[in-house]
């Protein structure tokens, strides 16, 4: 039997979460709506108490390997439950403004980040199941819930039905990793994939790719990418395009990698495939959008397609460069969202490209922080969204993927097109109108998101490498 | 050919065949009949396979459960049925051949995985091993397992929450009793004692 | 005889008609839910077959949580749909269509 | 001197976040007053950064073929934030820090929408070049060059033209896609080198076979930066649509960044491959010269045609680089330099018109000479420099660099030499269909000459022009030493065959 | 004598440089006074220098170094004057004229309002000249060469106002780079086969280079004549020799000093002095030399053709000038490039006078160039009639062959056509031989046409309202009106500020020839020259020229007096017959008047070729298919694909899922495929 209290210590990050979700739950059921702020304040706190837990906390493998608790997870983890708290944060605020606070709202996104944190620990195909759908059910909710919105109900509904849809291609993956190698542990898949036992059990890795992919909406599995995120509430996609992206990468490269190390060969086939349709499709498809929210989905699809590489790598190096690039990219895409909270123009969100004419006029230090970030995005240097892409790219390409690796440096010149469009649009165009005054906490985050992106991150990096090595020499690949 | 056989075809085949019947049934009430059909069939299959607490399981939380919301909420959703059946012919064409296509693929996958797999060799479910199905999982599920069993505790916590925000509602102007606040009322609360002044009257 | 073999092909028709069912369907949601509960049960069948010939009940406690999660899942998913009804009066896929491109 | 670089490079940042103070302190009715200072403070940190470049290479020492001035430090990931100069980057910066001040003067009326931006985005852009030439890591060096895009972009889309946005868009998306190959090539040379440190790298070798496709990748950026022909459409655009002092930065330095990473990276790095192709980068360079000066000669916008003549300016430049010789790289940068000086007063001398008249169309004009004497002759003086008459800077280059290329390849040099007369056909039918003639156009009668803001622009760039047309060494003087050992590493990489 | 050359040199360049930038400030006088002076006080030193080369201590070759220029390895130039005899020889030619013309200049360019840009170009030019004559190295050439080239511009444009005179000056800047085209190659193919561009390095290596080959655009060349012929290409276009002689003729669109100095004096002249000082080089490539050879013959020949049917008095002498030069190339084609280079230094004078004499009758004529609306002006204008004369009479080569007396043409003209002869064992010298005496009885009687249709007959400016045209062209440029002289339509006297530049000039007329043809081709040419013009070891032909019979030193002097009496007899006998025979005009009339359609048929292909080029290439190639297929075509198609891309998205659940389930497919076939391998 395990030792109970090392168990704990283990998953003391989790404990917390789950604890904290259900005090806080029982706070706001007696306390009523009123006490959304409390029960806000109260969330951030958890997720912050777990943070702090999962990056100093002991590492192991626990609850018979099912939790795994390494560098890996809890790089993952401070930076899910950290996005996960500016999650709250964003969302209490914004729903305040809407007149439509509900306690429940922080308590799904702790419990969301929850889920999160077990995608990033699971060890076991049965924890990776439950920590996604604990995640997933979680922001299916949260994604309709502006029951009144029309749009936020159909994203809402799609993002369901899709998802649902992926976890049983997930599942049905599973069972034949499970029915091959005889045991749902990742250690023990790979020690069955090491007996060389054919190739079966990679048949399930196809399906289980294609349930992931879905996670991390990847092409052709981002298909609920644009509508979700155009339809569900701004600070819930500020929220769903951050932190999940990031624990399911986790779990992808932990599946992967830790799953099938012996069968690299076989799954980096299919992913770079999956990568370059991510980057190309994203990268077409954002060009003419005219809905921002939309072609941040899009743009998420073409980086998702970079970050894949990093895995595809299958080295060492490769999941470094995944985990730098996601942190980095989380970080634009939030500030990105918050630039898109803090502007409205009468008392309506701006999220057309056309709302954004001249805005650099109106509010030149968000249209700034706009600028900066999509140029992040975009992948020029000096800002993080090109070291994000130097380290993936190089991964790749030492890996010798240098193919997809050219193509998806191509490819980034087409999307480069489309945030090019909302700068153009910013600077260049007259403004329509006057823009409301912008709240503090969004504007807060964005400029906090584009002085990271646009300048700190260079100093930021030494410590990010550093720390990002130690999480990928988890996976103890060469 | 042995009974398991037999059963094994019986009820797979009934199975499919509701299966279909749930895609293809005009009326979503009879989806859901067919639905509730194919659980139950493959229930069985769970029992040749000697799961028979899974089996079981399957007929509560299935059957007993989700079927029933399932048919609650398609009769609670007033929906002009007639009209959704529109369209489904014209789809199936395509619709087949990718799944003729995915069908081959898994079929053939599933086989290989079957013959390949490590439960190659081994025989036929050996039934009651050494204990009853229900007791071998009793023994895990708590100890070995109690990690995922308390997340899917919170997962239904969040099926909970999730079903409450999304759909209880509040409605304004309707007035409703509180017990609470009838209880706890005082004397002190209920009324204020004012001296009024003569010629001045009360202006609040 | 029958064999784990059989199993896994009841398993992947069950999962084709679903998944078939899923994009073939065009006007209902429900149907649609239907179908994924069917995918799940294809999984299940699976996992439990699995389980059997392994000789190994990890395959069905893992189908015990898929089941219950299942479960959840369509609370969830009828949630939604509910709501989507109230604001649309209609739950035809073809009506999901305000976001597009 | 250590830090000198960095100082250098850094200096304008200085004046950005001065002027970024200034505004955020700034009330909102301040905007006169903003916009004045603003300029003031622009000016005076380029003159500072002036000063301080012109002390670097005062105290640079020309007999040193190696880096100097050079700071390391440990940045992440293996790479060094690490900075130096030699012969051939120290001029490019001086030339940077020369022509900038001469912009902000030459903005000082013309800009009234956004001024602070706008002042903002020369001084960004200002570091961004001279950290491209001090760069001595490969992916600062990216750093640097890449991030340069934006500024310009922004310059020429917010201040440009009519059609500006299809030109920055055309500008940025291009030379990004150059880019980019670039940067897949930079990430090979450091997964197999081992290190991004240019003078490291220079040592490498790299496999033949493997030089070929890094040697291409590098020239997609740059021979879309230089820009070489055929992929030189976004140039004409991108100088029609900016303002005049971004144009002047296009032309004077922007496009010197080709021409440097070839000098930089191409022929020290890849030298197998760079005799590989050296055939190919001729044909190149000869069409560009015939060709873009055909065109040249046919515009009817004043800017475009200074542009095509620009294309074909920096074809002498390609060509004289992969020559391979002393006259002709030595040519090369010779023309890089003069060029800047050239083609910059150029598009001051379109920009003096542009101002009071705001068309560019060469028909408009005619005759300016009546009224504008002093213009008239700084024009026919850059006009002649364009020409490459000697006397003018312009010829030296041009001299030096077909020189160069007659010894690797007689038809190279026979067809660029069509250049020689073709420069005379389009530059002088300019200068007589906008200077000579008599003055028909009603609105052009009461047209100024030039202004002293103006003479104090175009001054120093006479002085420069004349100074190193008659005294040439000056310049030779600073690249003999790191050209000397580019070449003895470019002979001792023979053009082995990579085929097969 | 360093700071002396300097000062020769520099001179000039100082005063246009005070005249050009502050003219204005200080005033039309002080710069006149200013160039005017510094041109005298160079002429003055370079007689000095001159006198001091030839017959005083200097003696030989000096090289004074005062810059580095080029130095690139072992490409060296210098800013440098070279001072030997062939140089010497320039100096005084270029200065003296220069500083005559610019004296004559103050009274033809009284009127005009921009006298301090006038003279500061005068100057210019001078100096440019100087810097060519002087230069030691291919660059400084190149630099003198191009600077006489801008002066020229510069000079031809002077009234811009006039379309025709800035086409002029384009034109006169474009042919000459034609030539500069060649030019720059020969420069290049020296250096890479000499490894120097300094001539007193270059010089000694020659020899050893005779007989080898050299590869040039895919072929195989004989190495030095392959030099020699590009260099002589540049010579051609800045001497106007056939092909590239068109510029010559419109350059007279330039005020008429301007004309007498460069356009007829000095900067055409430049390529015979290349070539003679080239000499070394040109001695060892024979082709390069039969080609110098038949291009100056045909020059000379097409010239003075062409100079037969014109009308306007400066286009005759400007033709006049071409077919001279004509003259000094195959004299220099032949080897005797002191007779090239005496022709050069005679026609210096007799050409700048007759330039000058025009512009004295322009000026008394008010501008009115077309000799049809002149005649009898020899009483109104009898210095200029009597200097005009003399200097036909030096073009004309009129002399006694026995006596070696006679003006200055005599005696180098008839040189040339001696070596001619001595050289007509080739083919190329026998033609040159033929044309020369052919040439030398058309050139006395285009030039005698000149002058008896200008002083004699009957005066047309008389009756008619003549150059009324012209007048209304000039009067709102430089204020030259007619109103400014008392005797409005009267012809007149130029005042003698011109005058006296004529009559120094005729001086060197009637006696350089004399004076000097024993030091240039003469007894003492070799001790004259002290190898400044290099002869190989095979090279007699002056001597051989010397031997000539009688009758073939008679031979010009016949043609000449036929063509002297047909000009007499045309032109002074039956005056009218001159308007039959333009008006019935005839094919070849056309054909001469027309200068041989040279100017139609370069319009036609080089001209418009360039305009159809340039718009193929912009609209069809830049536009069409770079733009098109590149990056407008790439957004294009990358936009196209975005459209479908976004179909695709259609908004439909089930869509989705079957998008995803195509994926999953799809992926599981590949997969499948891609392990199957």
């Amino acid at each position: 039997m395990m030792d109970f209290s090392g168990a704990v210590a283990l998953a003391l990050p989790e404990i917390i979460l789950a604890v904290g979700a259900l005090i806080l739950l029982m706070v706001g059921a007696f306390g009523g709506d009123k006490s959304t702020g409390l029960v806000s304040v109260g969330s951030g706190g958890v997720l912050i108490a777990g943070a702090v837990a999962a990056a100093y906390g002991p590492l192991g493998s626990t609850f018979n390997g099912g939790f795994v608790a390494d560098n890996a997870a809890a790089f993952a983890k401070v930076f899910i439950y950290g996005f996960s708290a500016v999650g709250v944060l964003l969302g209490d605020r914004w729903l305040k403004r809407m007149a439509a606070s509900k306690f429940e709202f922080p308590v799904l996104i702790v419990i969301a980040a929850l889920g999160m944190g077990m995608m990033a620990s699971a060890g076991d195909l049965i924890s990776l199941y439950i920590g996604v759908e604990l995640q997933s059910l979680a922001l299916y909710v949260l994604c309709a819930f502006r029951r009144d919105d029309a749009k936020a109900s159909e994203a809402g509904l799609k993002y369901f039905v899709l998802g649902a849809l992926s976890s049983g291609l997930l599942l049905y993956g599973a069972s034949l990793i499970y029915g091959f190698a005889g045991s749902t542990k990742f250690v023990d898949i790979a020690a069955a994939v090491q007996a060389g036992a054919g190739q079966g059990a990679i048949f399930g890795v196809v399906f289980l790719i294609c349930g992931l992919a879905f996670k991390v909406s990847a092409a052709p599995f981002h298909m609920w990418t644009p509508d979700v995120y155009e339809g569900a509430p701004t600070p819930v996609v500020a929220f769903v395009a951050a932190a999940p992206k990031m624990a399911a990468m986790v779990l992808f490269a932990r599946a992967l990698l830790q799953g099938f190390p012996g069968a690299v060969g076989q799954w980096q086939q299919v992913l770079v495939v999956v990568a370059a349709l991510s980057m190309g499709w994203g990268a077409l498809a954002g060009l003419r959008q005219r809905n921002l929210k939309r072609l941040l989905a899009y743009s998420s699809v073409t980086n998702i397609g970079y970050a894949l590489l990093g895995i595809a790598a299958g080295t060492d190096q490769g999941v470094t460069a995944m985990l730098v690039f996601m942190v980095l990219y989380m970080i634009d895409t939030t500030g990105l969202f918050a630039c898109l909270l803090a502007l409205n123009r009468d008392g309506k969100p701006m999220e057309t490209l056309a709302d954004f004419a001249g805005l650099a006029k109106e509010k030149p230090g968000l249209a700034l922080c706009i600028t900066g970030l999509s140029f992040s995005v975009m992948g020029i240097p000096p800002f993080a969204g090109f070291w994000a892409k130097f380290y993936v790219f190089k991964a790749a390409i030492a890996a010798g993927l240098w193919p997809i690796a050219v193509f998806g440096l191509v490819a980034s010149v087409v999307a480069a097109f489309y945030y090019l469009r909302i700068i153009k649009t910013m600077w260049f165009d007259p403004s329509p109108g006057r823009t409301d005054a912008s709240p503090l906490d969004a504007r807060g985050v964005a400029v906090a998101a584009a002085l990271f992106s646009c300048g700190l991150v260079v100093l930021a990096l030494n410590p990010l490498d550093t720390v990002a090595k130690l999480a990928a020499a988890a996976f103890h690949l060469s | 050919m042995n009974l398991q056989a037999i059963a094994f075809y019986v009820l797979s085949v009934i199975t499919v065949v509701s299966a279909l019947g749930v895609v293809s049934a005009r009326n979503p009430v009879h989806s859901v009949l067919y639905l509730i059909l194919s659980f139950f069939t493959a229930a069985g299959l769970f029992v040749l396979l000697g799961a028979e607490f899974l089996a079981m399981l399957l007929i509560v939380v299935y059957v007993g459960a989700v079927a029933v919301l399932f048919l609650f909420v398609v009769m609670m959703l007033d929906v002009d049925f007639g009209s959704l059946r529109e369209g489904f012919v014209r789809y199936l064409p395509i619709g087949g051949v990718v799944a003729a296509v995915l069908v081959v693929e898994m079929v053939l996958v599933a086989t290989a995985v079957g013959e390949q797999g490590a439960a190659k060799g081994s025989g036929a479910p050996d039934i009651l091993l050494d204990a009853p199905n229900t007791e071998q999982i009793g023994r895990v599920l708590y100890t070995d397992y109690i990690y995922f069993f308390q997340a899917a505790g919170m997962v239904l916590l969040v099926a909970m929450i999730g079903a409450i925000v999304l759909t209880l509602r509040h409605r304004p102007g309707v007035k409703r009793q509180s017990v609470m606040d009838q209880v706890a009322r005082t004397p002190a609360k209920g009324m204020r004692i004012v001296q009024v002044k003569t010629g001045e009257g009360i202006s609040e | 005889m029958i064999g784990l073999s059989h199993y896994l092909t009841v398993a992947a028709i069950l999962f084709t008609i679903g998944v078939f069912g899923i994009f073939v369907n065009r006007k209902n949601v429900i149907i649609i839910m239907m179908s994924i509960e069917l995918i799940l049960l294809a999984v299940n069948i699976n996992l439990v077959a699995f389980s059997a010939y392994l000789h190994d009940v990890s395959g069905q406690i893992f189908a015990m949580f898929v089941l219950t999660v299942a479960a959840a899942e369509a609370a969830v998913g009828l949630a939604i749909l509910v709501t989507f009804f109230r604001n649309r009066g209609d739950i035809a896929v073809d009506d999901a269509s305000m976001m597009k491109g | 001197m250590t830090g000198i670089l960095s100082l250098t490079t850094f200096a304008p940042i200085i004046g950005v976040l001065a002027i970024l103070f200034l505004k955020l302190a700034s009330k909102p009715g301040d905007r006169k007053k903003v916009d004045a200072a603003s300029k003031w403070i622009a000016l005076v940190t380029t003159l500072a950064t002036l000063a301080i470049s012109i002390v670097m290479v005062a105290k640079f020492n020309p007999a040193e073929p190696g880096f100097q001035f050079v700071e390391s430090a440990p940045w992440f990931a293996g790479l060094t934030y690490s900075m130096g100069i030699d012969g051939i980057s120290v001029l490019l910066i001086l030339l940077t820090t020369f022509l900038m001040p001469l912009c902000i003067v030459a903005s000082w009326r013309s800009i009234e929408d956004r001024l602070p931006e706008y002042l903002i985005a020369f001084l960004l852009l200002e570091t961004l070049m001279i950290g491209v030439f001090c760069a001595m890591d490969l992916i600062l060096f990216y750093a640097f060059f890449e991030c340069g895009l934006i500024p310009m972009f922004l310059i020429i889309g917010i201040w440009g033209g009519k059609n500006r946005v299809y030109a920055a868009y055309k500008f940025f998306l291009y030379t990004l896609l150059g880019s980019v190959l670039m940067l897949a090539a930079i990430l090979t040379m450091a997964n197999i080198a081992g290190t991004t440190s240019i003078p490291a790298l220079m040592q490498f070798k790299f496999a033949p076979q493997l030089q070929i496709f890094l040697w291409l990748a590098f020239f997609a950026s740059f021979a879309v930066k230089m820009p070489m022909w055929p992929v030189h459409t976004w140039l004409p655009d991108a100088h029609v649509e900016a303002p005049t002092a971004g144009s002047v930065i296009l032309a004077g330095v922007l496009l010197k960044m080709g021409g440097y990473g070839f000098l930089r990276f191409s022929l020290p790095m890849f030298p197998d491959a760079s005799h590989y192709f050296a055939p190919l980068v001729f044909a190149m360079s000869a069409i560009a010269v015939f060709y873009t000066s055909l065109v040249a000669f046919r515009q009817t916008d004043i800017k475009k045609l200074i542009a095509y003549s620009s294309v074909a300016h920096m074809g002498f430049v390609t060509m004289g680089i992969f020559s391979g010789n002393a006259a002709g790289i030595q040519g090369a940068i010779f023309q890089m330099v003069s060029h800047g000086l050239i083609s910059g007063a150029l598009f001051l001398c379109v920009g003096v018109i542009y101002d009071r008249m705001h068309t560019r169309e060469i028909a408009f004009y005619g005759g300016l000479v009546n009224r504008m004497p002093w213009y008239a002759a700084t024009f026919l003086l850059f006009t002649m420099g364009n020409v490459g008459l000697p006397g003018t800077s312009g010829f030296v280059g041009e001299i030096l660099t077909m020189t160069g290329v007659y010894g690797a390849s007689t038809w190279t040099a026979f067809v660029s030499a069509t250049g020689v007369i073709l420069s005379a056909v389009y530059a002088l039918s300019l200068y007589r269909r906008v200077v000579f003639g008599t003055l028909d156009n009603p609105k052009l009668a009461t047209i100024a000459d030039l202004e002293p803001r103006e003479v104090i622009i175009f001054a120093p760039l006479i002085v420069g022009t004349l100074a190193l047309g008659v005294y040439p060494d000056a310049v030779f003087h600073y690249t003999t030493a790191s050209v000397d050992h580019l070449i003895e590493a470019w002979r001792a990489a023979s053009p082995v065959s990579v085929g097969g | 004598m360093t700071a002396l050359l300097v000062i020769l040199v520099f001179g000039p360049l100082l005063g246009a440089t005070v005249a050009g930038l502050f003219g204005r400030r200080i005033g039309d006088t002080p710069s006149r006074v200013i160039t005017t002076g510094f041109l005298f006080l160079s002429c003055f030193l370079s007689w000095y220098t001159f006198s001091q080369v030839t017959w005083g201590e200097w003696g030989g070759q000096h090289i004074v170094r005062l810059l580095p220029f080029i130095n690139v390895a072992d490409f060296h130039s210098d800013w440098s004057i070279r001072l030997d005899a062939l140089s010497a020889v320039m100096l005084v030619v270029v200065t003296s004229v220069s500083a005559l013309v610019h004296l004559y200049s103050w009274g033809y360019m009284a009127d005009d309002p921009s006298k301090p840009r006038f003279f500061a170009y005068l100057s210019l030019f001078t100096f440019a000249m100087l810097m060519l004559v002087t230069a030691a190295d291919f660059m400084q050439l190149f630099f003198g060469w191009e600077g006489v080239g801008l002066a020229s511009y510069l000079l031809i444009g002077f009234w811009f106002h006039k379309p025709t005179a800035n086409a002029a000056s384009i034109k006169a800047f474009v042919v000459n780079r034609v030539g500069d085209f060649g030019f720059a190659l020969g420069i290049m193919t020296i250096y890479w086969m000499f490894h120097t561009i300094r001539f007193a390095e270059l010089f000694p290596l020659i020899a050893a280079k005779a007989g080898t080959n050299w590869t040039f655009i895919s072929q195989e060349w004989s190495a030095l004549d392959l030099a020699a012929i590009l260099l002589f290409i540049g010579a051609m276009g800045k001497s106007a020799q056939f092909f590239l002689h068109t510029w010559l003729p419109d350059a007279m669109e330039g005020p008429t000093p301007v004309s007498a100095l460069i356009h007829a004096a000095t900067m055409v002249t430049a390529g015979v002095y290349m070539v003679c000082l080239l000499s070394p080089l040109f001695e060892y490539a024979p082709a390069a030399r039969t080609l110098v050879t038949v291009i100056g013959a045909t020059t000379a020949l097409f010239a003075a053709t062409v100079g037969l049917a014109q009308n306007d008095i400066k286009r005759v002498i400007a033709y006049s000038t071409c077919s001279q030069l004509g003259y000094m190339f195959f004299a220099a084609g032949v080897g005797a490039y002191q007779a090239a280079m005496f022709h050069l230094f005679t026609h210096a004078f007799f050409k700048a006078l007759l330039f000058l004499g025009a512009g004295s009758v322009i000026n008394g004529m008010h501008h009115e160039q077309d000799m049809r609306k002149m005649g009898a002006l020899w009483k109104l204008m009898p210095i200029t009639y009597a200097v005009m004369t003399i200097g036909t009479i030096a073009i004309t080569g009129i002399g006694i062959p026995g006596l070696d007396l006679g003006f200055a043409g005599f005696y180098s003209k008839d040189t040339i056509i001696e070596a001619a002869w001595a050289a007509s064992g080739s083919p190329a010298g026998a033609f040159a031989f033929v044309v020369g005496v052919f040439a030398a009885g058309l050139t006395a009687f285009y030039s005698w046409r000149l002058v008896f249709m200008t002083f004699h007959g009957t005066g047309k400016w008389k009756h008619d309202d003549h150059a009324h045209d012209a007048h209304a062209d000039h009067d709102d440029d430089h204020g030259h009106g007619h109103g400014d002289h008392g005797h409005a339509h009267v012809p007149h006297e130029s005042p003698w500020v011109m005058l006296v530049p004529l009559l120094l000039l005729s001086i060197g007329a009637i006696g350089a020839g004399f004076a000097f043809h024993e030091y240039f081709v003469g007894e003492g040419q070799v001790e004259f020259w002290k190898g400044a013009i290099f002869n190989g070891p095979h090279n007699e032909i002056l001597h051989h020229a010397h031997l000539a019979p009688l009758d073939i030193k008679l031979a010009p002097l016949v043609a000449t007096a036929i063509g002297t009496i047909g000009a007499i007899w045309v032109y002074l006998l039956n005056e009218g017959m001159r308007a039959r025979i333009a008006a019935n005009g005839g094919p070849i009339h056309t054909f001469i008047y027309n200068k041989w359609f040279f100017d139609e048929l370069y319009n036609a292909t080089f001209v418009r070729g360039a305009k159809f080029l340039g718009d193929l290439f912009w609209k069809g190639g830049d536009q069409k298919i770079i733009d098109g297929l590149g990056p407008n075509g790439v957004a294009a198609v990358t936009a196209f694909a975005g459209k479908g891309v976004g179909k695709i998205q259609t908004g439909y659940v089930y869509h989705y899922a079957f998008v995803m389930l195509l994926g999953v497919a799809g992926l599981l076939s590949y997969a499948l495929w891609a392990w199957a391998r």
